[in-house]
């Protein structure tokens, strides 16, 4: 049988993004392979290397981590373990290591598709972002949304807001009603299950929530416009399963964007006929410019400050891609 | 013990044991219908314990109760209560931030539907009762703010309220000028007569003798003795109290008062706690190798005066010197300057009721033990262990909190720590404030040592018997003022009660009422 | 914006002023419960759960109050007759109830962390006959939801229940002086465990309310901390209901203005979010000089024991 | 509610060193039992659990060292809040001590260029005064105004953090996904012994603390004085002893500990000041302080208790897939138990509390 550690970020399960989505993963490759899997949930970031390194001590087939912060804590441990597999889920661009298989999500492109839904969308031309933590990972979404909402109408007010807090859905009630009071009508919630609170204010208020990670359209169905769903599992599962197969590649980035079924905004019956058709059409399109490479979707880490990557006429920089770096 | 119907209180065997301590063995006592009994006994004798075991605080471990001829096992007050029983306990048990009447109803409320209670029949009732008694009272007065003799009578008060037939009062005499205390008397004897049955401890003799019908002597957990009070003399109780015979009053030399200045307060000025102006105006010296007693009601400023002088209060105006350096609002600078203080408030101020007797014996003497900031423990434990055998603490172990001790224990761990210090100015607020008759004995002659080692003592109290044993010189502070600076040899207890009572500004012309009700007392 | 903000204010003082009067009995009965959270998120997760299955509000509402008091019995309980002290039973219970809540919330209800479901009724807001239509004031005070305007009813109902009745005194004597009420033959135990229990049943209130009132939906410590702002609350007023029930009320002003202060400054959130607890330390500080000006000048030295 | 109340229920567990040691025994007894039955109710083996969380932080070098390490910064926060209390100071701000030492520590850390024997000390310095500082405030308060210090920590606690990932998210931000600052430089990293953990020189600074703490309670005159003002703050202002300015300076050198306790988290564990590092060290540290019943020798027997599970946990979530959960209620059990009782109510005679005569009525400000 094949043995599988996955340790979780210090937010741990119940996060309803990375960690949930990873363990998602994990069961259908736990049925699919004939493995089976521990989650190890480190309390700090202090944690993550005596946690890699002890699973490394007992010998799984894979340890699966995700996190920028356990980039370091994993290659301390990979030198010490040269034959230990090692996965590292949505990070950056740099191969880690030989005994290590790292992917990229293309969250950015999504929330572009997302935001560009929204502006097409909104009746009151202003939209909103409830972000949790004031994070880079999280301006990451914002900035994606931003420059999609800017794309399909440069006159789209979008407003920024950070609830500080990952797992106070009332905070994330309150942002969002705050946001709703001044005219917006869509509000994107990239806030674990602070989220929660934004599609419950969606509800309250018959406005629209997006959201975010996995597919939260059933949340409410009807005031959730779509969801931006990252398939953090869907690489779990790959990387269980190129142990499973001998296709693991030490060293290895791989990429989960559009062109990959990375990201994705959801459509299911509980939003069906929240959006237009010819948006649908649009958004269809605006794809395959994507993935053709003619549209380039700014990723928050490769902005410069004041830079303008994209978008005609000139656009407002937002003040987090303003502060960023 | 007798069966006849007049005895509505009789114990019979009651054993209590604290751990391996045993506070009462086997001490049997009957209390009559319409009598005063007194119950004397020295610090620690168990009296306290014996009556809060009556009153259901306490469970007892062997032994019985009978109360009105039937057997009793109390759990708790409230059912001592509901029996009849009442207790005053001398450290009143008070709400000191509600008002009389809250204090009096608390327990027994009178209600007006809804559980809400109904204030004005709480107050009617309260009016009425005080009346009833002769116990004047405003009931919507916020104890805090009352006199100790006022918080007293609200004490005496709240078991008559609940009709108590057994009163049980534990040194309610101990805080009393003398004025009040004739009023107190008087109050029992009103009860008495109208069937009540009074328990009353107290360490002064001459009230035994004075107000009781019956007196018992405790010593070491028994009733050692019951004895009717006729023929008795003061030295036969406290024969009887203490095992051998005792001085009931010091013997001291004439007092040699040099013309060292060691305590002088010029002009002082000082509010009290809610702002009103409580010394007003003040001026005095005390020399070395005197005595000086100030005795004044209750309330009249003297702990303002005292704490303005230990730094535990800043003055308003005026000035404050100890031995010649200047007080400061800092007990500790006070104290280096040459003070030594035995407060009244021995649990909030004077002890740390939950430390360690040790540890209360060291405290403002820690600089003498050890080097640098090093303690050296031992040595403070063996001088601690020395002064409890040296001041006869009864009862006491260096590491049992000093809140397991009896009263007048406490005070003498105070008297201890503070009589020691090297110090050359004594303040000794009621130095003998539950103390027995044994230790008031010695604890007066430790106070003229000290005078006639040249320091200077500065007694405030209360009691006039205290001031009149002690001083050489009394000071009467009346609302704030100095209203009399009096040579002890030449004047008499009625003179300074007067002016203690504000009735005197000029030398006094006998007032009859007043030394004939202080002659039923001395 | 004005008539939202403070409509947004009442909505978010609702569970501290629930906590708020839940702590306050305790603390006129002399105990310190810093548990508040504990009994709180119980009641949260009971409720949710309660409601998903029934699919009633109302045994929703007091199967969390119900369960809330279970762990305030069980403070009461270690504190009263195992005689642990107050503080760290408290502490003790809180973490009990965040890790058993979300043991549960797996155990129970299969969720990892987040547990919410579109066929748990909501509250319906409820609008108030003549002053919803009062200019200002009826947008702010009408349509909140049932138990916003309970937890502002129960402020004068404690108020009442503390200075009017027999409980009140007896309650407020046991934290003044125990020593007192014991030898007046009450029962302090029983008021201590009373008020402890009572103290469950606000905050049953206020979990109850936070995840069926506020929003519809139960997460893995979800209080955040709002006991801990409620107890600052409390000491703050000196346990007094309605001064504490204000100092409760500006602090959610405070909030719902940080909440809205994004768009309008464009200033770092963190920066933001400081407003409410830089504002009550203010107001302290405001009410401590106003204390004590005058009494340092001749009063006695004070150190005040908690 | 009142100091004296810390008295009231004498005796915490593991303070004293031998005597009391037999009551600790029965409540962990009770408290393994207790959680064996919540282990069996999720349908696990207790047994199997007991004996792998033993293991997990017990056996072997790699979990025994993730023990130490997972105590270390509970050594600093609870030794913090055990003086303080001790002194009848309420210091629950430990929390925010620790992220204000943490910070400095961080910033001295790599904007400092100095050899490691300069710099090392320096940061450590830094980092005590940034607890320190945070300390102030609260305890200046109370002496000045009498304002309660519960409150004022409580609200300190959120602004520290706040302003913390301020300062690590837009003034100070090192490049990069991370909200901290950049790396400490080489010259101020406290060393680590193990692959396995990060347990640091750190862990002997805080062992040595408590140690120095021990000698201090127990020898000195500055502990005798804060022991009394602890347990009457009157009696020891009347007795000569400083109060206002002891219970400054059990303030500061509490939140200077608490702060030296974000050093090693930042000089030894993280390398770096880490915006929301702390998954809550400042109430561990209280109930590690209370367990102790403030003795700074049960602060260390206290956190290695803690330690141990939550070493432990990561093991038992390794080999049961159960979850993080489970020990946390089990830890909690174990400190709702410890701090109970029992003993007496059980083995001693029946009798109900004493009247409360040592603790008297919890006084209240007027
Ligand atoms: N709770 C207790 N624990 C231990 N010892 C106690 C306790 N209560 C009383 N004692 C001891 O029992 C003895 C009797 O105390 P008690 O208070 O009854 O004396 P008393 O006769 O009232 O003395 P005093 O005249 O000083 O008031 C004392 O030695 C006292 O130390
Ligand atoms: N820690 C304690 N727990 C319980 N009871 C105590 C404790 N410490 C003391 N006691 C006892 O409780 C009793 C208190 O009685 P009370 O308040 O009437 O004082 P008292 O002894 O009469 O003092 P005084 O001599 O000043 O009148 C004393 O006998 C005392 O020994
Ligand atoms: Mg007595
Ligand atoms: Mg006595």
């Amino acid at each position: 049988k094949l043995r599988v550690a996955m340790i979780t970020s210090e937010s741990g399960l119940g996060d309803r993004s990375f960690n949930d989505m990873m363990v998602e993963g994990m069961k259908r490759a736990e049925k699919d392979f004939d493995a089976e899997y521990v989650v190890v949930q480190p309390r700090a970031v202090s944690e993550f290397q005596s946690a890699i390194a002890r699973a490394a001590a007992q010998g799984f087939d894979i340890i699966v981590g995700s996190s920028f912060d356990m980039i370091k804590p994993m290659q301390e441990v990979a030198k010490a373990f040269p034959d230990q597999k090692f996965g590292l889920v949505d990070v950056g661009p740099d191969p880690l290591g030989p005994n290590i298989v790292s992917t990229v999500t293309k969250d950015w492109e999504g929330s572009f598709l997302v935001g560009w839904i929204a502006a097409k969308t909104t009746k009151t031309g202003k939209i909103g972002f409830v972000g949790g933590k004031d994070i880079p990972i999280i301006h990451r979404f914002f900035v994606g949304y931003y420059y999609g909402a800017k794309m399909a109408n440069p006159a789209t007010e979008v407003f920024e807001s950070y609830s500080g807090t990952f797992t106070d859905p009332a905070a994330g009630k309150e942002y969002t009603l705050a946001l709703i009071n001044q005219g917006s009508d869509i509000n994107f919630a990239v806030a674990g299950a602070t989220s929660a609170g934004v599609i419950d204010a969606a509800k309250e208020t018959k406005t629209f929530a997006i959201g975010v990670d996995s597919n939260q359209n059933y949340m409410a169905p009807g005031n959730v416009l779509t969801s931006m769903v990252k398939r953090v599992d869907n690489q779990a599962y790959d990387m269980v399963k190129s142990v499973s197969d001998g296709t693991f590649k030490g060293g290895e980035v791989k990429y989960y964007g559009l062109a990959e079924d990375g990201v994705a905004a959801a459509m299911d019956d509980n939003n069906k006929g929240l959006i237009a058709d010819a948006v649908l059409a649009d958004v269809d399109t605006l794809k395959a410019k994507i993935l053709s490479g003619e549209i380039v979707v700014p990723n928050y880490f490769d902005l410069t400050p004041g830079q303008k990557e994209m978008g005609t006429p000139p656009m407002a920089t937002p003040p987090s891609v303003a502060n960023a770096k | 013990m007798s069966e006849t119907p007049l005895d509505v209180v009789s114990i019979s065997g009651v054993v209590k044991r604290f751990g391996d301590f045993t506070a009462i063995h086997d001490a049997s006592l009957t209390v009559r219908r319409g009598e005063v009994h007194a119950i004397v006994g020295e610090n620690g004798a168990g009296k306290s314990t014996l009556m809060n075991i009556l009153y259901g605080l306490l469970p007892r471990d062997a032994g019985t109760i009978e109360l009105f001829g039937r057997p009793v096992t109390f759990s708790g007050p409230a059912e001592a209560i509901a029996a009849g029983v009442g207790m005053v306990h001398q450290h009143f048990k008070l709400a000191p931030s509600f008002t009389v009447a809250d204090n009096i109803i608390l327990g027994s409320e009178p209600l007006a539907g809804y559980g809400r209670i109904d204030r004005a029949r709480a107050e009617r009732d309260t009016a009425a009762i005080s009346r009833r008694f002769g116990l004047d009272l405003d009931p919507r007065a916020v104890v805090g703010a009352l006199p100790v003799g006022l918080r007293q009578r609200v004490e005496i008060l709240k078991t008559l309220y609940r009709e108590a037939q057994i009163l049980i009062l534990d040194e309610p005499t101990a805080v009393l000028t003398p004025q009040e205390t004739r009023e107190l008397f008087a109050t029992m004897r009103t009860l008495a007569e109208s069937g009540h049955s009074i328990v009353f401890i107290t360490h002064k003799l001459r009230e035994v003798l004075a107000v009781s019908n019956r007196i018992s002597v405790m010593r070491q957990g028994r009733i050692v003795a019951t004895l009717d009070n006729e023929g008795v003399t003061a030295q036969e109780i406290a024969g009887l109290m203490v095992g051998r015979s005792v001085l009931l009053r010091v013997k001291k030399a004439k007092a040699e008062a040099r013309d060292e200045v060691l305590l002088k307060v010029d002009g002082l000025e000082a509010r009290g706690e809610r702002g009103e102006a409580a010394v007003d105006g003040l001026s005095f010296a005390v020399r070395s190798g005197e005595i000086v007693g100030l005795a004044g009601v209750q309330g009249n400023g003297q702990d303002e005066l005292v704490e303005c002088i230990a730094g535990l209060r800043r003055p308003v105006a005026g000035s404050v010197e100890i031995c010649g350096t200047k007080a400061v609002a800092d007990p500790r600078r006070n104290r280096a300057a040459g003070l030594a203080y035995v407060p009244a408030d021995r649990g909030g101020v004077g002890l740390s009721l939950a430390s360690g007797i040790w540890e209360n014996l060291t405290v403002g003497h820690i600089e003498e033990f050890g080097r640098g900031p090093f303690l050296a423990i031992k040595a403070a434990r063996a001088r601690a262990a020395e002064l409890i055998r040296r001041f006869d603490v009864r009862g006491a172990t260096l590491d049992k909190p000093a809140g397991s001790l009896s009263g007048g224990n406490q005070q003498k761990v105070q008297i201890a720590r503070e009589l020691t210090r090297d110090a050359r100015l004594v303040i000794a607020e009621q130095p003998s404030q539950g103390v027995d008759i044994g230790a008031i004995e010695s604890i007066h002659r430790t106070l003229v040592e000290m005078r006639d080692a040249g320091r200077a003592v500065f007694v405030v109290s209360a009691d006039l018997d205290e001031i009149f044993s002690l001083s050489d010189r009394i000071l009467v502070i009346y609302r704030g003022r100095i209203v009399a600076d009096l040579v002890a040899s030449e004047t008499d207890p009625e003179t300074v009660g007067r002016y203690m009572g504000g009735l005197e500004e000029a030398p006094p012309a006998a007032a009859a009422s007043v030394s004939e009700a202080a002659d039923h007392v001395h | 914006m004005d008539a939202d903000l403070a409509f947004s204010a009442i909505r978010i003082s609702t569970p501290l002023i629930f906590a708020a009067m839940g702590g306050l009995l305790t603390y006129q009965a002399g105990m310190l419960n810093i548990a508040l959270d504990g009994f709180m998120i119980v009641a949260a997760f009971a409720a949710i759960a309660i409601a998903y299955a029934t699919g009633s509000l109302t045994i929703a509402v007091a199967g969390g109050v119900a369960c809330a008091v279970v762990m305030a019995g069980l403070l009461a309980l270690f504190n009263l007759r195992f005689r642990a002290h107050i503080f760290i039973a408290g502490v003790a219970v809180t973490f009990l109830a965040y890790g058993l809540t979300a043991l549960l919330l797996r155990g129970i209800l299969g969720e990892e962390g987040v547990f919410s479901s579109n066929t748990i009724p909501n509250f319906p807001p409820i609008a108030i006959p003549f002053i919803k239509d009062i200019p200002v004031l009826g947008r702010v005070l009408s349509g909140h939801t049932l138990l916003v305007y309970v937890a502002y009813l129960c402020v004068p109902v404690v108020a009442w229940s503390l200075y009017r009745t027999r409980w009140g005194l007896r309650v407020r004597v046991v934290g003044e002086a125990e020593d007192a009420a014991l030898a007046a033959g009450i029962r302090v135990e029983r008021i201590k465990v009373q008020t402890m229990l009572l103290s469950g049943v606000f905050c049953g209130l206020a979990g109850a309310y936070l995840s069926l009132g506020y929003v519809s939906l139960f997460a893995n410590k979800m209080t955040n901390e709002r006991g801990l702002i409620a107890l600052a609350a409390i000491f703050f007023a000196k346990g007094r209901p309605y001064p504490t029930a204000l100092v409760a009320l500006l602090f959610g002003t405070a909030t719902a203005l940080s909440v809205r202060l994004p768009q309008m400054t464009g200033a770092a959130p963190q920066l933001l979010q400081l407003i409410p607890y830089v504002v009550t330390v203010l107001a302290l500080i405001v009410v401590g000089l106003r204390n004590a000006r005058g009494r340092n000048r001749h009063g006695a030295w004070k150190f005040d024991v908690t | 509610m009142s100091t004296e109340a810390l008295d009231a229920a004498p005796s915490f567990p593991l303070a004293g060193l031998v005597k009391p040691l037999v009551q600790p025994l029965v409540a962990v007894a009770i408290a393994v039992l207790v959680g064996g039955l919540l282990v069996l109710a999720l349908g696990e083996n207790p047994i199997e659990v007991y004996s792998i969380l033993v293991h997990g932080s017990l056996v072997g070098w790699p979990n025994f060292l993730v023990t130490l390490q997972m105590m270390s910064p509970l050594l600093f926060t609870g030794l913090a809040v055990a003086i303080s209390f001790r002194a009848g100071l309420w210091n629950i701000g430990a929390e925010g001590q620790m992220i204000m030492g943490a910070l400095a520590a961080g910033i001295v850390g790599y904007a400092v260029d100095l050899p490691t024997a300069l710099h090392i000390p320096l940061a450590l310095i830094a980092a005590f005064a940034g607890g320190l500082a945070w300390a102030l405030l609260p305890a200046l308060l109370r002496v000045w105004l009498n304002l309660n210090e519960l409150v004022v920590c409580l609200m300190l606690n959120p602004i520290a953090l706040l302003l913390s990932g301020y300062v690590s998210t837009h003034l100070l931000k090192a490049p990069g996904p991370t909200n901290k600052l950049p790396d400490i430089a080489d010259t101020a990293a406290l060393p680590t012994f193990s692959l396995y953990s990060q347990v640091n020189a750190g862990f002997v600074i805080g062992l040595v603390l408590c140690l120095v703490f021990a000698v201090v309670n127990g020898g000195t005159k500055k502990g005798f004085e804060w022991k009394i003002m602890g347990l009457n703050p009157r009696f020891a202002y009347y007795g000569g002893i400083r109060v206002p300015l002891q219970a400054v300076l059990v303030m500061m050198l509490s939140g200077g500990i608490a702060g030296l306790g974000g050093a090693e988290q930042v000089l030894g564990e993280y390398r770096a000041f880490y915006d929301n590092f702390s998954p809550g060290y400042g109430f561990d540290g209280i109930a590690v302080a209370m367990l102790a019943n403030f003795h700074p020798v049960g602060v260390v027997l206290a956190a290695f208790l803690f330690g141990a599970l939550n070493g432990g946990s990561a093991v038992l979530q390794m080999m049961t897939g159960l979850s993080k959960y489970l020990v946390q209620v089990l830890q909690f059990i174990i400190v709702l138990i410890l701090a109970a009782q029992f003993s007496w109510a059980f083995l001693g005679s029946r009798r109900k509390a004493p009247p409360a005569h040592a603790a008297p009525a919890a006084p209240k400000e007027e």
